[in-house]
């Protein structure tokens, strides 16, 4: 009996009457539901934040010279003479249509919509997420894999002290040390400390920095850059980030390997006769995905959502900035769309991770 | 003068605004008796020290938000002031590199009834960027763009003394003041007080037809702004750049790689610290203007324990200006004397005893106020001014050997000016300086200023201010200046540190004429002003 | 969890009595050469905060009259911006630092996993709404959050250590929750239900001593985190409060030397890593030890 | 394998010779032997039985057999001559070819040494493939044949699930195909049916002998179970502590071994206790229904009563529902209806509901010490907690009780200040009965005590818990699926099957026939120490048409 409904699911032919839903579509509906109330928590507690924040943006733009009645003039314009509770209800509002509203540095006549604040700088942060993470991750993968393969080998202590330092200096240190690699390469061989080492040392040292191509330190970009710029410019964020998070989704790599290692099923694809590395893609590998891909996915929200330091030292106009600016000039529908976008990015990649480990894992994905 | 001495002149002159070509030059110079290589080596040095067309810049910007609108009601800091006001737009009038008053807009101005009515005649063929010609109509609305009651302007106090602004027919202009002020045609020089278009009786600024030197291209708030050369542009021979961008750079470090790496010609408020490493590039070059700027450090005298004027005579007696001028400006500074009239300032006169570090004294005024001990916080970022918060370090040292206790409050940068100055009891703050005692005095120590950072309310200060402005006779004026400055410096409730160079860094592809002392990036007019200096 | 149990059953072996100090020297003995190097620059680290008075040569916020003094005798890295002994302050910014490191830590952790746990232990409604309220807080931008929450409450060091230990504790509520869950399972932790004993006997006495090794490393790593959030705080302007030397602020403060190959900078930033990466060769080294994690061969 | 299945079976060449292994492992930061110089040979097609107690170094050998040790263990001396070639002195990678194609390994528990993440055929193949002895197709069909053969359920789709997808004996089943995959010479089995129910295992052994025959594949059999090797093995060898106590032909070694040690492997079966009948109950489950949230009924109408100071053993197979019978009696899973009475009063159903004095009266001891003890906590800990909790002991009343109970339980106090993980299992099983003992109980559950324990502990067990039941009068319910056991311990007994009671009554009358169907089919799935016992049952099963109760 058993074995006969076991035989169909695996089948993937349908189950008759009693209604089975799918591992994965339930997982989906019941996170997106979970996700939503998330994000409505989340523009209560940014709402009040910013509310509780000395000053508005009122006071905030016009700040110095401002009398009162200008002030109030510019309070009244925007709605923020209305009661706090009447604001936010009337944001959700127009946000459940669809409607992000518009930027408090809206004028008459001169509208500026969140979407349009935002959409490029929307644009511009994934586009450095996503070619940052195509770095990254398959390099975290990789040195993960090769240093679990060759686990307790000089390249495993290397690859693990390299990345275990470049994620014990702070981001922005990191970022500097960069750009002064790329400074080097025109003043190294001025330098003092140059001319202190041999020739032959300084000599090759200013040859390995020209190597290093001369990426621009400064990635301000625009809507009107084009893409091969565009990606020229953000090298070095793009590098910097790479460093900063490599180290972490690589460590879980390689212990997530090293724990199915340990598995029996292991012990018997090796006396299966099978190669180191047949056993570790194959057999370990596989297992071992639910954790990866949830550093992975953890990563990549940092990505999106915690990249500001290094959008400030590279001029890189991302959410990030947008939102740390919105916040100073107490924007408060710039800074809720930000908020929303931000911890929408975080649910939808934490719930890809649980998609990816559940279809991964056919236990959950094909149930007895 | 030979003939051919005088032909080279000419030529000279041409090379100058690159008429002349290297070969033409040399030809010239040759028949004028010189050698090819001399020849070669005159038009050199004239094409460097003389403005010539074309070229792109990439121009620094170390402040910039994404709030940032063209909009002149606001203009908070260098980066609008300088794109917008300085590069896209004209006022009436402007200050040229020595200090002095020029029309700019404007063709010619003149004032009567004891400097209370002022009249400007128009340019003549002055057009907007679209087209338009510009009408005495568009500068009457776009002055009454910052004033009256539901005006959003950050200028509106500077302009409350106008009691009237009329046009009178298409190129002429009247303003009527409540009292009379010699120094009115420095006011409309702010840049706020840009002109433009009237559309239906109001300002049209978000159409952004201006005046200036520049048409703006591309704007991204808190990113960059792209302006590109007005062919139409009525002053002759200017701008010198086909294009100019503006690059918001806040953070001081990606600044100074920027300039390094050559990814920008200029940058605004170069880092002190490096300055001498910087210097070492042969590629770039500093730029310093000693400015009216300075420093301050307000106390709110409304406020205990700073309602003490005693107290406030022992802080200024607590402080080591010298060791901050040293030490947190390098040297690139002036100590100054509680007093904000710069020394190049006209009516200037330092006022007596010059305050310096002296615990002895600043004991006795403590005492004085009834005081043994005295503790205090100190608000500072260093969003206030680059040092502040170090400034602060030194101030609280040199406090503490005079019983005073300085708390060194560290503030959050990106709201400091919101949150922080006119809020805190003691913080730092940053004045950029005006270019007429009295309009410093009106904006930052005059009792119904907005823009008062001490609450500081001296009647007799403030009658001396009202009295000195209507004011002819140049000797009278004097003495009552003299006697403000001394009342700041006795009474004020500000502490004036150091006065501040302007030390920006551009790189030699970059030329200038003499900079104007006035603002930063050369009076703010540096894309209209500047050239490539490439051959 | 019951990782005592060896795999290879020995023979006939007499099993040596051991006390939890002979096990604990037996394990030290056999530490690799990488957690030898942490515990040592640890215990250096800890010694130089504890003893920062002694050591250092001069007053904390002494002021001298040379600014950027080179390296030499009378100040051994030469002193800063504003004159003040560069070695004297690394030393009290050890103490700055690691002390509101250490303290953030601690709260976070004391808050994280007591409530994760009982979110084990009870699951059902109250599990749900810790780890819903553990996902809102997770989902907003933590680094501006706490700029926020610091512009609102201001950046003194109560409000600073709070702030990043509420945020910080998220990740750590995670991490108990889910180890408690693997232990609440377990029969012993049945047992002592079926005795009648209290929740909070089983979770000190039955639960936690079992959980300890995974929440020691991540204390070390959520140590050095702290460092570094801080830091990234300094940088946006609402760290440690001047003149307290910190590590995070001395880098920003001299961050623009970098640029010109100075070193003064990097001896902060190498103080910050050179302990990060101590920490984590001990985390390693304990963790390693600790789990069943085998690494053959 | 034997000859008695009427197929004669060509004893060939030398295929394995092992000589003097040593094999050493790691742990308590020390090299401990295992194996202490062992030799055995095998010829083709020959079935050596490897048995001993857990310890004995018996897996560790199959695996040498193999020249591989698990990690944290290595082979300090000795060889192994696999067809003429010394494995240990090869390189990995000619071992490694070896491996899968000329000897292959079956697991004890297939659910952990197969892989979650493939398809059952994907694994099967996998050798077959990677060593290049067959392509993809040619491989996947024959995996279909070693499937039928094996008796899996539909043979054809079997290999498209995944393990957790079916049943234990179908994955033995499935593994042992994946060993015959090559065709190998030799096949290691490792306590193959341990871990299955009984009436399961007979079906795996019958298909394992059958097919280990079809191929005329030598094997090396590993277990602890003399019965079941008996009915596998040519030539048994019995290891104690890593070394040979003997070795003989199967027949001879059950009707005489040579060593007393041998017969001490079979001791649990001589142990029989006399049943007394009493009809004074402490405990009565009265129609009770039990299910975990909204799932299936996992306990349906269930009544048993329990006499004063005597045993009732619970018998079933997994599933059966008698571990959830102890979690209703303890009130951590409250029975959804029904009601119990202890002590001639109502029991609450629910734990919560449940005084202190009523939890101190009802103890319960579980299967495996290593999880019901806290692994961070030492010996006296654990005994002293219920002495401070239920009877407020404190200071020397309290050390005086301690020792008391370590005397009950055989031990000395030196073993106080140790920790769980520094004792045998047999230990940790007393120091769980002294922790139950300590609340003065009236009523101990017994989940499945003894069935991790090797045969002689076992027997010292189940002596210790009938001594304690006369000193003290206390009641035990003996949950078990070991009908030994049940002879060794019971008074009365209850037989389980799917959640429900199929008899009960006085043990004589349960083990005696006429059964009821199941308990016949239980019953006579327990292996008897005769050669001849699994092709007698399986003939007159053929007879009478007996389903298979497990597929």
């Amino acid at each position: 009996m058993l074995a006969k409904r076991a035989a169909r699911t695996a089948d993937g032919a349908p189950l008759g009457i009693r209604m089975r839903v799918n591992p994965v579509a339930k997982t989906v509906l019941q996170r997106l539901g979970f996700g939503l109330i998330t994000l409505f928590v989340v523009s209560i507690i940014i709402f009040s934040a910013i509310a509780m924040l000395p000053g508005d943006f009122a006071k905030a733009t016009l700040g110095q010279s401002a009398t009162p009645e200008t002030v109030a003039a510019l309070q009244h314009e925007i709605g923020l003479d209305r009661p706090p509770i009447q604001r936010y209800f009337s944001w959700i509002g127009k946000m459940a249509q669809g409607d992000f509203g518009s930027s408090f540095a809206s004028r008459t006549g001169y509208r500026r919509t969140v979407a349009e604040i935002i959409a490029p700088r929307l644009y511009n942060t994934m586009f450095l997420a996503v070619m940052t993470a195509l770095v990254a991750v398959p390099l975290a993968l990789g040195l993960g894999i090769l240093a679990a393969l060759y686990r307790n080998s000089w390249f495993d202590r290397l690859v693990n002290t390299v990345t275990l330092t470049t994620i014990s200096f702070p981001e922005f240190f990191v970022a500097y040390m960069l750009a002064f690699l790329i400074i080097s390469r025109d003043t190294f061989a001025g330098t003092q400390f140059a001319e202190s080492l041999p020739v032959w040392l300084a000599v090759s040292i200013n040859w390995t920095l020209n190597v290093v191509p001369k990426f621009p330190t400064l990635a301000n970009i625009n809507d009107q850059t084009p893409f091969w710029e565009h990606v020229w410019r953000a090298a070095m964020p793009s590098i910097t980030l790479t460093l900063v998070i490599v180290a972490h989704m690589m460590r879980m790599t390689r212990a997530a390997i090293i724990n199915m290692l340990s598995s029996p099923y292991i012990d018997m694809a090796r006396l299966k006769g099978m190669r180191p590395m047949v056993i570790v893609l194959r057999h370990a590998l596989p297992n071992a995905w639910a954790p990866i891909v949830t550093v992975v996915a953890f990563n990549l929200a940092y990505l999106i959502v915690g990249v500001v330091v290094v959008e400030v030292v590279f001029v890189y106009p991302g959410v990030g900035q947008l939102m740390v600016d919105a916040v100073k000039s107490r924007d408060v529908p710039v800074v809720q769309a930000c908020a929303l976008v931000f911890a929408a990015t975080y649910i939808l990649l934490n719930l890809i991770a649980d998609i990816i480990s559940i279809a991964t894992n056919p236990r959950l994905l094909h149930p007895r | 003068m030979s003939e051919s001495e005088y032909k080279l002149r000419i030529a000279q002159s041409l090379v100058g605004r690159g008429k002349v070509s290297r070969r033409d030059f040399i030809h010239l110079g040759v028949a004028a008796g010189l050698t090819v290589a001399a020849a070669d080596q005159i038009f050199v040095t004239t094409a460097r020290a003389q403005p010539q067309q074309g070229g792109f810049a990439k121009l620094g910007m170390a402040h910039g938000a994404t709030t940032d609108s063209i909009d002149p009601a606001g203009y908070p800091d260098t980066f609008t002031q300088t794109a917008f006001s300085g590069a896209m737009s004209n006022s009436l009038t402007e200050v040229d590199a020595k200090g002095g008053i020029q029309p700019d807009l404007a063709e010619s101005f003149e004032s009567s009834n004891g400097a209370k009515t002022w009249v400007f005649k128009l340019r003549k063929g002055a057009t907007f960027h679209n087209g338009k010609t510009v009408t005495a109509d568009d500068v009457v609305t776009s002055m009454r763009y910052h004033m009256g009651a539901d005006t959003k302007s950050a200028a509106k106090s500077l302009l409350e003394p106008v009691s009237d602004i009329k046009a009178d027919g298409p190129e002429t202009v009247v303003f009527t003041l409540h009292s009379g002020n010699a120094d009115f045609p420095y006011i409309v020089s702010d840049y706020h007080f840009v002109i433009m278009p009237s559309v239906e009786g109001k300002a049209d600024w978000a159409s952004g037809a201006r005046t200036g030197a520049f048409v703006l291209e591309n704007f991204q708030p808190g990113v960059s702004a792209k302006l590109k050369r007005n062919p139409n542009y009525f002053k002759n021979g200017k701008p010198y750049l086909d294009e100019v961008e503006f690059i918001a750079i806040t953070d001081l470090a990606a600044r100074m790689a920027a300039l390094s790496t050559g990814e920008v010609d200029y940058i605004g408020r170069a880092d002190l610290k490096t300055l001498g490493m910087l210097k070492r590039n042969p590629k770039i070059e500093i730029i310093e203007i000693t400015g009216y700027g300075h420093y301050t450090l307000p106390m709110n005298v409304t406020m205990a324990p700073f309602d003490n004027p005693d107290v406030r005579m022992a802080m200024k007696w607590a402080i080591n200006r010298q060791e901050i001028a040293d030490k947190i400006f390098l040297g690139h500074a002036t100590v100054a004397n509680d007093d904000p009239i710069a020394p190049a300032i006209k009516f200037y006169k330092n006022p007596q005893p010059q305050h310096s570090f002296d615990p002895e004294k600043a004991r006795h005024y403590l005492k004085k106020a009834g005081m043994e001990k005295l503790k205090v916080d100190l608000s500072v970022a260093d969003a206030a001014f680059a040092g502040a918060v170090d400034a602060a370090a030194l101030i609280r040292e040199t406090a503490a050997q005079c019983g005073i206790d300085v708390n060194v409050v560290r503030e959050a940068e990106d709201a400091y000016w919101d949150n922080v100055w006119l809020k805190k009891p003691w913080c730092a703050s940053y004045w950029s300086g005006r270019a007429t005692a009295d309009w410093m005095f009106t904006q930052a120590f005059a009792a119904e200023s907005s823009w008062n950072e001490s609450f500081w309310k001296n009647p007799r200060f403030n009658e001396l201010l009202v009295k000195a402005r209507a004011e002819t006779d140049e000797a009278k004026r004097a003495d009552m200046y003299g006697e403000m400055q001394q009342l700041t410096h006795d009474d004020g409730g500000s502490i004036v540190l150091v006065f501040n160079n302007f030390v920006s860094a551009k790189s030699k592809k970059l030329a200038h004429g003499d900079v104007a002392p006035n603002w930063e990036n050369d009076g703010l007019k540096m894309a209209e002003r500047w050239w490539t200096a490439e051959a | 969890m019951t990782s005592a149990e060896p795999v290879i059953q020995t023979t006939g072996a007499p099993r040596v009595r051991r006390t939890r100090r002979s096990r604990m020297r037996i394990a030290l003995k056999k530490a690799p050469l990488s957690a030898w190097f942490g515990m040592g620059v640890t215990l250096c680290y800890v010694l130089v905060a504890l003893l920062a008075p002694l050591i250092a040569p001069y007053r904390e916020t002494q002021v001298f009259s040379e600014a950027f003094a080179p390296w030499g005798h009378e100040f051994m890295f030469g002193t800063d911006q504003l004159g003040r002994d560069m070695l004297t302050r690394l030393i009290y910014g050890a103490r700055n630092t690691i002390g509101i490191a250490f303290a953030t830590t601690i709260i976070s952790f004391a808050a994280g996993v007591t409530l994760g746990l009982l979110a084990a232990m009870y699951r059902g409604w109250p599990d749900q709404l810790l780890s819903r309220a553990v996902d809102v807080l997770m989902s907003i931008p933590s680094l501006i959050f706490a700029l926020m929450l610091l512009s609102i409450f201001g950046s003194s060091i109560t409000s600073l250590v709070l702030i990043i230990a509420l945020l910080d504790s998220t990740r750590v509520f995670r991490l108990a929750r889910a180890v408690g869950l693997n232990v609440v399972v377990m029969e012993f932790v049945e047992v002592a239900q079926l005795r009648g004993e209290g929740p909070a006997w089983i979770l000190r006495k039955e639960i936690l001593p079992n959980i300890l090794p995974p929440l020691i490393a991540e204390f070390g790593l959520r140590f050095c985190f702290v460092f570094l959030t801080i830091a990234a705080l300094s940088f946006l302007g609402v760290g440690i409060q001047p003149p307290s030397a910190d590590w995070g602020s001395m880098v920003r403060e001299n961050a623009t030397l970098i640029t010109y190959g100075d070193v003064t900078p990097l001896l902060p930033a190498g103080a910050i890593a050179l302990l990060t990466v101590a920490v984590n060769f001990v985390v390693d080294w304990f963790l390693h030890s600790t789990s069943g994690l085998r690494d053959e061969k | 394998m034997k000859n008695n299945s009427g197929i004669a079976r060509e004893k060939g060449t030398d295929l394995l010779q092992v000589r003097d292994l040593h094999v050493e492992g790691f742990s308590d930061e020390r090299w401990h032997p295992i194996v202490r110089g062992v030799d055995l040979s095998l010829k083709r097609g020959e079935v050596l039985g490897l048995i001993g107690e857990s310890g004995a170094g018996k897996s560790t050998i199959g695996l040498a057999a193999m020249g591989y040790t698990k990690p944290g263990c290595r082979i300090t001396q000795g060889s192994v001559l696999f067809d003429g070639v010394d494995l240990l002195s090869m390189t990995e990678a000619r071992r490694r070819r070896l491996r899968g194609s000329r000897i292959a390994y079956v697991a004890q528990s297939a659910a952990a040494w197969f892989n979650p993440a493939h398809r059952l055929l994907d694994q099967t193949v996998e050798t077959a493939v990677a060593h290049g002895i067959a392509s993809r197709d040619k491989a996947n069909s024959d995996a279909i044949d070693l499937y039928r053969r094996l008796q899996l359920p539909e043979p054809e789709s079997i290999g498209f699930r995944y393990p957790h997808q079916v049943s234990g004996g179908q994955l033995q089943r499935a593994m042992t195909a994946m060993a015959m995959a090559c065709r190998p010479d030799l096949i290691v089995f490792d306590e193959p049916t341990t871990a299955l129910d009984v009436t399961t295992q007979v079906e795996v052994l019958a298909s394992i002998r059958r097919i280990v025959e079809d191929f005329n594949t030598a094997a090396i059999y590993v277990t602890h179970d003399l019965a079941v090797v008996a009915q596998m093995a040519d030539r048994i060898m019995v290891l104690r502590h890593g070394q040979t106590v003997e070795e003989a032909d199967t027949r001879q070694m059950l009707t005489a071994p040579a060593q007393e040690y041998t017969r001490t492997l079979w001791a649990v079966r001589k142990l029989a206790k006399p049943e007394v009948q009493t009809h004074d109950h402490i405990l009565s489950i009265d129609n009770v229904t039990a299910a975990y949230a909204g799932r299936v009924k996992v306990l349906v109408d269930v009544s048993i009563k329990v006499p004063r100071g005597r045993t009732v053993a619970v018998v079933g197979e997994s599933g059966s529902g008698k571990s959830t019978l102890a979690r209703v009696v303890t009130g951590l899973l409250p029975a959804m209806s029904g009601s119990i009475s202890f002590d001639a009063k109502p029991l609450p159903l629910s734990l919560k509901e449940r005084s202190k004095d009523l939890l101190r009266r009802i103890q319960m001891i579980y299967q495996s010490p290593d999880s019901a003890l806290n692994p961070r906590q030492t010996v006296e800990e654990i005994i002293a907690r219920p002495l401070e909790f239920y009877l407020g002991l404190k200071g020397q009343q309290r050390d005086r009780r301690i020792a008391e109970l370590m005397h009950m339980i055989e031990m000395d106090e030196s073993f106080l200040d140790r920790l769980p993980g520094e004792l045998s299992g047999g230990q940790k099983q007393r120091i769980c009965l002294a922790r139950a003992l300590a609340a003065n109980p009236e009523l101990i559950i017994c989940d499945e005590v003894t069935s991790a324990l090797d045969q002689i502990v076992q027997e010292e067990m189940l002596t210790l818990l009938m001594r304690l039941q006369r000193e003290l009068g206390v009641s035990y319910i003996f949950i078990t699926h070991d009908i030994a056991t049940v002879r060794a311990i019971a008074d009365e007994v209850v037989v389980m099957h799917q959640g429900k009671v199929v008899e009960q009554g006085l043990k004589t009358e349960i083990l005696t026939p006429p059964h009821a169907a199941y308990t016949e089919l239980l019953l006579s799935s327990v292996p008897e120490m005769d050669p001849d016992w699994l092709t007698t049952l399986l003939a007159r099963r053929k007879n009478q048409g007996i389903a298979s109760a497990a597929g």
